[in-house]
């Protein structure tokens, strides 16, 4: 990767801005065969949490106007059979890996991040506190800024890795939450998660989702995402890592330009696995005809 | 694996409803019967996951056949010759074609054909005959059943009795496992069918492997979407468990 | 119009269930020549204010994915020129008005409901406190309980007519709004609102509209909107109109089913400015050919 | 004021990236030059709106030329004979043909040609001889230009020389305004060739009406979308107010 492409991130730079969001590209081993995937700018791993998941009750996924809703409940195979099974291979891959984690409780994530700390090959730790497909737990620590700084100070006290606090949309004022965790000692924002929707299957009568509710992702959220994150740039100092419906390199630099240091790529994956790469290449092609780097160009968009 | 942007060679309509779709990228996708694809076209940001299709051959030239039903499927049957298809695969786990000397019995409807008249081309190709029970509401639901006839036995059936035996699958199915229980049911169809399949199998303990259908967004095992509860209290995935499982391991036996 | 079809929402009854919403339709009487607009369920005018306003600074619209965003910023002739030039017109073709009324402080609010209270004419007033498109002003009564509540108040005080409060799915928990604005009064509740988002302009590296936000309406808003609908029904007895991203028959029952006593129709009216009249023979097909009427499917995807 | 459901008839393709549609519904939807539709194909949820185009004519057949610059003109250009097109106006306020004895100039830019093209034929049919300067980047710019030549004394410009004058249109509308100014101008193209032909014809007092385009929503008066401020301080609607303006009432006179 060309060195225009470089993001850094406070303590962290990536080889490209370009990262696959947590739940959209398992562990990335998955798809090694055929995706160089250490190329890409970082993977944001399947939000791990301390014990196995097996998720919600099915269907789990349902599509709506350029998007789609899930409701996959974490499902994953807990931090445990994640740091002896995938890891090794994802340092063999040579992978920049993100541990995106999930609890319910604070003590939970502050013991998610100390095992995390020993843990070699990690790049970053990523906090989903935004997850809205889980009862009781997850995304009521990314309402209120007080509980997002609650749990990120507890966090940063344990953890020596680059932290990332992610957001969700459907905090009551975004903006607060941002400052809250950046005063809680987060290096870097990443935003948005998903945001609550419904499909009603009229055939059946009934919620096409078995949680009846999911988190909406894809193109309709672009607007929202674009939004929050040309708000919250404006009211903190560190990095923000953007998302919510990128699928071309014109979506990435909306993000770019409203003042994203770096992206992830999350439901568009699923129609082409390797599409950040192609981004990345197609980045770098748009930069270098205008002899720009990506630092350039973040945030240019505001006034 | 593969990604491949292909683009659609010839475009056939087997029976009024239903698309062939034949498409050829720089390399072929080696796959196995039952096992399946993602595919999508370029119609930009709606809708956005790919779909999942059964190959029917693949090989130079990749095909599937779509049913449209919804937005998806309806803009793949549109499609024409020279436009682009992005194909990825092959996914999933296929039809075990080690049928330990049991008379293969296929049983099929509607877009189930796809996987089964590839595995009845792949047992004749072995040296195989098998039975191929094709059940459609009409006979208007029964597309390549001229391609069927050349490499299996054919037993058809429709709702409306306009061809074939009149009634459903399970009828002709009952009768040869009755004959003759040294069979293995191979089977790809709508829900009840396969519930169907299911007891008829199970009752007479013939060993019955089924394709389900889940809707997905991966198609690879990452997304955790296509999860079915399984026998065991466990969820399976679709499209990596699956798409084909052992029919005890999905639908407990009729009491 | 057929009697299954009938829609009613406490005091007022409507002939169908499909309302064109504000903001979308003018004042009806530009449709008059060409659309039967005294058979629509009701015609939401656009947004009245006391004095006439300008509008925000252009381009003050932009698609997005399965969208659109509007910084209108509630350009209208104010109560005045309506009452006196338009509200004739539309007594002659017969049209049920809902007049949107839009307000920055409490104190206009309720001398907008004054005067709209003498005028013939006027089947309900709907309290549009939930508008993402003016500085200082309207959506923040939408946000929290509190202030809903006030406004809802105090209207109610001064208005003998039907009263919709229209709710703005950026409050922090639109279920507190909703249950405020019932106890403080609120016949019905209209919602939703549009949601603010943001589209850059890549080519200019600045946001796509004069505003900069905008809010989002369409296709890509209906499943917040069903979700939001849900929940809210749970938690409140008056009767809602849903809407938001309504075009199709399907997307009327989703709402229907979600518990919607009646919907609006927005943008779907630029592509067919006569599809409410379309979707309501389609729903009468449909409750004919099951023998039911609309007050039966009302809801019934809750549990 | 209409809404249609109309069929394409005919689609033609005047230059390499520009396509002509022609459309018919059961009635005529009768416009005059200037004037507008708004149309959409049965493309689903994406995008929403509908999309303006002058007409190019109108009667048992309307017609639309498009050039393909986004996502809704790339789904237009791609339509075929038998796709439904959905047509609603004829909208806003047309050229006023009125030249109380002022010999006519035509300048048109790009697509500004549709309204323009209508427009001559309107002055041709009504025994009224005008220029028709028509400018593009290259000779690939210049869609319909014999259909112009039939009814108007055609003047081209291209910016690269490759067929009729070299440079843009301001050049021969500038020597034309010098010759004789018992003229009036009527123009329709991209902003700058706007902004030009305002001042040209501003600089000599010469009338000018602009066609302009803005964003629309409703194309109607209703949404208050397409603002554009007006040289009087206040906010004029491209759908309503126009889209045909005095060029004064829209662009101060250079100074
Ligand atoms: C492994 C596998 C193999 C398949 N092989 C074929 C094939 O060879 N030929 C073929 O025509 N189809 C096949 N399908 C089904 C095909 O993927 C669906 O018809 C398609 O995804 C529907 O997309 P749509 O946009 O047209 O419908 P949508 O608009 O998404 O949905 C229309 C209706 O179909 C239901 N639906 C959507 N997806 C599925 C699904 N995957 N399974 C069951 N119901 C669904 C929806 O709930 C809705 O009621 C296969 C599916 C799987 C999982
Ligand atoms: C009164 C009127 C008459 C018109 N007549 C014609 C015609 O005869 N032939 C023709 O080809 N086009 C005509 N246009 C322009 C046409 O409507 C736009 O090209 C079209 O709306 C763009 O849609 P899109 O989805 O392809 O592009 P989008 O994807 O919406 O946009 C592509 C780019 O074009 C810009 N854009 C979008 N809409 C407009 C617009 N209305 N004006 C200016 N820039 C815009 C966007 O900002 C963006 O940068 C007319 C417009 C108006 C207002
Ligand atoms: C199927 C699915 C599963 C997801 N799982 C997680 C998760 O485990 N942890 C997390 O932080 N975000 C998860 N997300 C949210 C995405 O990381 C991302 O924030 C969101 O999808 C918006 O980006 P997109 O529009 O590009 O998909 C998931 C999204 C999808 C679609
Ligand atoms: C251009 C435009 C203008 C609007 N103006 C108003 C308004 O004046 N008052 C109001 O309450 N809502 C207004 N709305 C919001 C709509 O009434 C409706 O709540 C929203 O668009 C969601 O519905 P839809 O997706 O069907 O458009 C406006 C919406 C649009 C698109
Ligand atoms: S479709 Fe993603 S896990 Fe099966
Ligand atoms: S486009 Fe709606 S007012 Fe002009």
């Amino acid at each position: 990767m060309s060195a225009r492409l470089k993001a850094p991130l406070g303590a962290l730079t990536l080889d490209n801005p370009f990262v696959n969001a947590s739940g959209t590209y398992g562990y990335a081993v998955e798809y090694a065969d055929f995706v160089d995937v250490a190329r890409l700018g970082g993977v944001s791993v399947k939000g791990i949490s301390l014990e196995p998941r097996p998720g919600n009750a099915p269907p789990r996924t349902a599509e709506t106007a350029a998007g789609m809703l899930n409701s996959i409940g974490l499902a994953n195979i807990g931090i445990e059979a994640f740091v002896r099974d995938t890891m090794p291979r994802l340092r063999e891959l040579g992978v920049t890996v993100i541990a995106n984690t999930f609890a319910t409780s604070i003590e939970d994530f502050v013991e998610l991040a100390k095992r995390f700390d020993d843990v070699e090959g990690i790049a970053a730790l990523e906090l989903n506190i935004s997850c809205p497909n889980v009862h009781a737990g997850g995304m009521h620590f990314g309402v209120s800024g007080e509980a997002a700084g609650e749990v990120t100070s507890a966090v940063r006290e344990v953890t020596s890795l680059p932290l990332m606090v992610k957001l969700s949309p459907e905090a009551g004022d975004i903006c607060e939450v941002a400052r809250a965790v950046e005063a809680a000692g987060a290096d870097v924002i990443t935003m948005i998660n998903t945001i609550r929707g419904m499909v009603i299957d009229v055939d059946r009568r009934r919620p096409m989702l078995g949680q009846k509710m999911g988190g909406m992702s894809g193109p309709a959220l672009k607007p929202l995402a674009v939004r929050m994150l040309y708000e919250v740039y404006q009211q903190v100092s560190i990095p923000i890592i953007g998302m919510g419906g990128i699928g071309s390199l014109r979506d990435s630099l909306e993000f770019f330009m409203a003042g994203a240091a770096a992206v992830q790529v999350g439901t568009a994956n699923y129609a082409e696995p390797g599409i950040s790469l192609r981004l990345a290449d197609e980045l770098d092609a748009w930069l270098a005809e205008r002899d720009l780097a990506l630092t350039d160009i973040i945030g240019v968009a505001q006034d | 694996m593969k990604y491949l942007r292909t683009r659609i060679t010839e475009v056939l309509t087997p029976a009024p409803n239903y698309k062939l779709l034949r498409f050829a990228g720089d390399e072929p996708i080696p796959a196995r019967p039952g096992e399946f694809v993602m595919v999508r076209g370029e119609w930009g940001v709606h809708p956005v996951l790919p779909r999942a299709f059964s190959l029917v051959e693949c090989g130079e030239f990749g095909s599937i056949i779509v049913k449209p039903i919804g937005e998806g499927t309806e803009l793949l049957a549109g499609m024409e010759v020279g436009d682009v298809l992005t194909v990825f695969g092959p996914l999933g786990k296929g039809y075990d074609m080690d049928n330990a000397g049991r008379r293969p019995i296929l049983v099929a409807g509607g877009v189930g054909v796809a996987p089964l008249l590839y595995l009845a081309r792949e047992f004749h190709d072995a040296g195989t005959r098998s039975v191929f029970i094709y059940g459609g509401r009409t006979e208007d639901d029964l597309p390549l059943s001229e391609e069927i006839a050349e490499v299996a036995d054919l037993v058809v059936t429709t709702e409306n009795g306009a061809r074939g035996e009149k009634g459903r699958v399970t009828a002709p199915l009952t009768r040869l496992l009755e004959e003759d229980n040294n069979a293995i049911v191979y089977s790809c169809g709508p829900d009840g069918m396969l519930h169907a399949v299911s007891d008829a199998s199970q009752a007479v303990g013939v060993p019955c492997q089924l394709a389900l259908e889940a809707p997905m967004a991966c198609g690879m095992g990452t997304c955790k979407g296509c999860a079915v509860m399984g026998t065991d209290g466990t969820y399976k995935y679709v499209c990596y468990d699956g798409p084909v499982f052992e029919a005890a391991d999905i639908f407990e036996a009729a009491s």
